[in-house]
């Protein structure tokens, strides 16, 4: 075990995938050379050569279209988008044939491969640098999507997800590279797919999130523990598949929740989560499920980056709505 | 612009190919162009769904499959059926896929042919990961991609050769040239004189070559082939020819285009200088030309029977191929939709 | 007044957009010599010329991309997909900078385009030609979106998408084209974008739909008036800006809600609309709210859609949950 | 390559541009370096985000863009502040951009730059459209695009430049080839000789010139925007240059390139050849170089600090400007967002 960040906790499951599996590669824009924008290829490039760590030209829809038929033909590569709001540009080979192939194939043909994607605001970007757009993978079937919010479910998860037999988005919260550190385990690991993580045990309210904004989740229930409301906190973890099981648990003992995502609120997961919850659990519900999510607005640059993004005090203000329904 | 074999039937180079393997490819050709008619004739009784047929593009098809082996690579479009069957695509296959049917896309092991791309341009990126996985797996089967004028105007035509000149990568990229897409003719699609010296934006050979000439088709592609087998990287082929037909079933041609034109074209049928060239050679006579025929018409009327006997692949044909195993909620889904049955 | 299809009520509303607006151009892929692929530019190009009807390459994301240049310029281009699986190369263009100009530049460069889709399924057609991905627009901060499902809707709101300053997504159900007809001005008129249309009021139960679906729910609900329950069917037409008010007031009402769309369920409109009841009626909930819906899988080829499709059977069933809870 | 002012300040060809144009693009190209190395200091400093210095490519900007007319419209990226400045585009602005304030991206009339493209690749098609619209409009107004080594391999570079050359478009695409995408060298992001060679491709002309070479740049882009005026069409020039610094303050370059090659560069310096020009033409003396050093200072200065005084954007920065007129929901939302502020 040692501690490290999730960047490195990534860069090292990286590594042990590249070492125990043949069949792995990694390929995007400045993942060799230079080890990636956020460095979470560093070093892999000189231990494992220019095959197995491949800097791309600058064009999404190759990687993603190549890596593609890489993955059809036996390998299992490790896509970067440099950024999400990069990532739109392969959104018609992800959506169209990525996800579809096994489908369209009767399991003939499968494209075991994962698509990282760094993603989430708070870091004072330009424009296209901050953006959550995890609803709409989440909406094309085929596709899975995970997102860690800690360094040791960063490394299992995304080892899960290379070992996975079909296509899985694994989205980083940028904010959270260097700013969590964790006891992680120094050989490899996997965390499974489709389960969330109850961080917390509470009855009173249920937070549910995750990425970047369980970080706000966390400190949201300390605050509201301190006021003697005893919190319970989810992370979701892998948002397809949805663990719904936990979800309908945590709701039905505490008869309120909240959800809290950075994403524009329309159509965004959290209105999935609603839709389950209140379908499972209405009956138990004591209050209407609240949303605290970014703005229905473009992600804005650094001078207004707090306007948008759900703080503590907006899911504490959510969370007084909800208990005193 | 290569050719080898003039419409009416004159070598005008030497045969890259001897009379026992001419006449297979001309029995290749017959076979072809019943599996076209057929299909049309059936989606106008309503049994296939929208139809797109390639008759005047079978040379092209037949010529460049002929020069692959056969566990290579192909990666396809829509109305490329004859190359694909070339390559050892069941013809029951096709026609499944075409009642609407998944499991047409579902070629047995080892056939190495993609089902069919319906997206124009999206395809021509996988047969380059394609081809490069072969050769990081220490293989040096080649991948080939079929695709139309119309294609080359999607940026992942542009990636596609960009990654393939890059990389090196043993990709043939094989372009089918028919004129049009859709109501779109070639001259309005890209102003580039020839599609073929679009290779030199990607550091790659591009040759035009007569689609409808089995010879130069033939002769091209083996050399394309080869340069792609030997690591020595890709290179654009841009076929010559003509879509006699409509776009699609659903198309009406003379909404945009002449009788005089497809009436030009049909004198350079891409299966009648092949049948001059045998039966000068005496390898054609009439009584062959009815049996072969005759087998062809068997055989895909036994391939319809098959696609039309399958089983309606109900709420598994919906559910049960999303994922290697279906997560709770899909299952949960699935027995709604059986209870909807 | 003459008695029009959609696709008709499209050809004349284009049709009157030229002629009195000289900033529109209609511009795709076969939209001028053929007519469009489903002939609702059909005649245009004879009559305006090949400056204004524009036939282009293949090529989705240049066509947004160019379109969003000549709206920035001073036109109102009226671009066409060919189908709705064909506009995700387009996507990149659509979300990063068709949607967000205005909010770059602080109005001072607008894009007021419109994207015409064609959508949905029930028609048999190949993979990629029946998908219903309007989730995906509804979440991408910038865009309305509207869907009409009736002849007089389809001319005025496709009216309204010209006028309007900012870029319109506009969903054409492929079903609907030449299946409902109804009596339609023979001049133009607008049709008010943000207004969902009350269809039928009853006080026992809300179905919600929109485009092609709105079939099945009337169907459903005639069925359902039959057996005595007085069903009230909400056509939303227009999914982003949202008409919650009208929503809300239904559901208040009826107390029960069902809402079908054609789309996987994971992230579907639907599930705003469960959400937004579920926020401003919960205490008026008598039941659940009801998603009736694509599943989560792939849109079928021909011998399968009836297994994926919203039937008039699955939305009684569930009328039938609702009801009995 | 087209070279007309060498590294060493010698004309190898007539020049473009008379002696008081040519201080006066001088003054311009200092202004532009000013302007660029403030930039990266006041990142140091942390008042201004991420930022993408041009070093070595001002002439590239600065010359190109003097080829313009005032109310032509120019699209370029992230990297192309001196040429947006060429045209007009407020300093103060530049910087507000860069202190993460979309008021930034708002010049104002009648100034047709749009703010900066970053993502790479997307904006060419913009070009395109614009040139386009003035022309349906019966103007004469033509497009300017910058762009990279790297952005050319996206599709959309493809799909720019096929619609440009289909439409005869008037749009002039202006690459500047500094030799790196990130840490990319362009040998690996094109196998294509040159950029320019691809211009063959839709069927328009395509230039080599040298980007440091002010005259050089001048006098293609005068020539292609002429054509693009005159409606005969788009031009690709392909200006060879070098980004001396990092790719931004976030990024290494020593992680995958060497001090000699950057140094080799240093020595193409853009300003300093003209400088000798100048000065063997008794137009450029230490004074006036000091004298021009300090108002490109004051200046810059000055926009800094305007753009440090704008009020804090609030919730009227993140909502007023999505749409023309709020809608409900926003308008509640914007409503729940002052509450929390
Ligand atoms: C991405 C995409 N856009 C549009 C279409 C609709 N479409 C089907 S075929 C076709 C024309 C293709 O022409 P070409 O590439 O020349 O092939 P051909 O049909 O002539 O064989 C178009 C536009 C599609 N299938 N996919
Ligand atoms: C669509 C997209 N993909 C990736 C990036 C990340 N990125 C920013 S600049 C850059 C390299 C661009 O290189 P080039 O076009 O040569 O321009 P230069 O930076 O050298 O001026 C990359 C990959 C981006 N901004 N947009
Ligand atoms: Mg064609
Ligand atoms: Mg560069």
């Amino acid at each position: 075990m040692s501690v490290v960040t999730l960047a490195q906790a990534l860069n090292r499951s990286l590594e042990h995938a590249l070492a125990e599996m043949d069949d792995v590669v990694v390929m995007g824009e400045d993942v060799g050379r230079t080890g990636g924008v956020f460095r979470i290829t560093d070093g892999l490039a000189d231990k494992f050569g220019p095959d197995r760590v491949i800097d791309t030209p600058v064009a999404e829809s190759g990687i993603a279209g190549v890596g593609f038929g890489m993955a059809v033909g036996g390998l299992r590569p490790v896509l970067e988008m440099q950024f999400m709001g990069f990532s739109y540009p392969a959104f018609d080979q992800i959506i169209n044939h990525v996800a579809r192939i096994r489908h369209r194939s009767r399991h003939r043909f499968t494209a075991p491969l994962v698509i990282r994607i760094p993603y989430g605001g708070g870091i004072g970007a330009a424009e296209h640098h901050s953006e959550s757009a995890e609803a709409i993978y989440c909406h094309t079937p085929g596709l899975k999507v995970v997102v860690p919010s800690r360094p040791g479910d960063a490394a299992g998860l995304l080892r899960s997800a290379i070992e996975d037999p079909d296509p899985v988005v694994f989205l980083e919260p940028i904010r959270l590279y260097r700013s969590v550190k964790e006891d992680v385990p120094d050989t490899s690991f996997t965390t499974p797919i489709g389960a969330a993580s109850v961080e917390r045990e509470g009855s009173d309210l249920t937070i549910i999130a995750w990425g970047a904004m369980m970080k706000e989740a966390r400190e949201a229930a300390a605050a509201l523990v301190e006021q003697g409301v005893d919190t319970e906190v989810l992370d979701v973890r892998s948002l397809v598949p949805l663990d719904v099981e936990s979800l309908v648990a945590s709701v039905q003992k505490t008869g309120r929740a909240i959800v809290v995502h950075e994403a524009p609120r329309t159509v965004g997961f959290g209105a999935e989560i609603v839709a389950q919850i209140q379908q499972r659990c209405l009956y138990h519900l004591q209050a209407p499920v609240e949303r605290v999510t970014g703005w229905d607005t473009i992600f804005p640059l650094k001078r207004s980056e707090h306007v948008y993004l759900p703080s503590v005090e907006r899911i504490l203000a959510a969370a007084n709505t909800v208990l005193s329904a | 612009m290569l050719q080898i074999l003039t419409p009416s039937g004159d070598l005008v180079a030497e045969a890259p190919l001897d009379l026992d393997m001419t006449t297979r490819l001309y029995r290749a050709l017959v076979f072809a162009r019943a599996y076209d008619r057929k299909s049309t004739a059936l989606q106008k009784q309503g049994r296939l769904a929208t139809y797109a047929p390639f008759e005047g593009q079978e040379a092209a098809q037949v010529g460049s499959a002929a020069a692959l082996n056969p566990d290579d690579w192909l990666v396809g479009t829509y109305r490329d059926a004859a190359a694909m069957w070339m390559q050892g695509y069941p013809l029951d296959l096709l026609f499944a896929g075409r009642t609407g049917d998944e499991r047409g896309g579902s070629p047995p092991e080892p056939i190495n042919v993609m089902p069919p791309s319906i997206t124009v341009g999206g395809h021509m990126v996988h047969a380059v990961g394609l081809a490069w996985a072969e050769r990081l797996q220490g293989s040096d089967r080649v991948a080939i991609t079929y695709f139309g004028d119309g294609a080359t105007s999607e940026g992942d035509f542009h990636e596609a050769m960009n990654f393939a000149g890059v990389f090196d990568v043993g990709c043939v990229f094989f372009c089918q040239n028919n004129g049009w897409a859709i109501s779109m003719p070639r001259e309005s699609q890209t102003a580039s004189e020839t599609i073929a010296q679009k290779a030199i934006a990607y550091g790659m050979p591009g040759i035009q070559v007569d689609g409808n000439d089995l010879f130069a088709v033939f002769s091209a592609t083996r050399d394309a082939v080869l340069r792609a087998r030997l690591g020595e990287g890709p290179t654009l082929i841009e076929a010559m020819t003509y879509r006699l037909g409509p776009h699609t079933t659903a198309d009406d041609p003379s909404r945009y285009r002449t009788e005089d034109e497809s009436a030009e074209w049909r004198r350079k049928d891409p299966l009648e200088r092949v049948r001059i060239y045998l039966s000068e050679r005496d390898r054609w006579s009439e009584e062959w030309q009815a049996e072969i025929e005759a087998q062809a018409s068997a055989e895909v009327e036994e391939a319809v029977a098959a696609a039309e006997a399958l089983d309606p692949p109900g709420v598994a044909g919906v559910f049960d191929a999303m994922f290697a195993d279906l997560p709770p909620i899909l299952a949960e889904q699935r027995r709604m939709a059986e209870e909807a049955e």
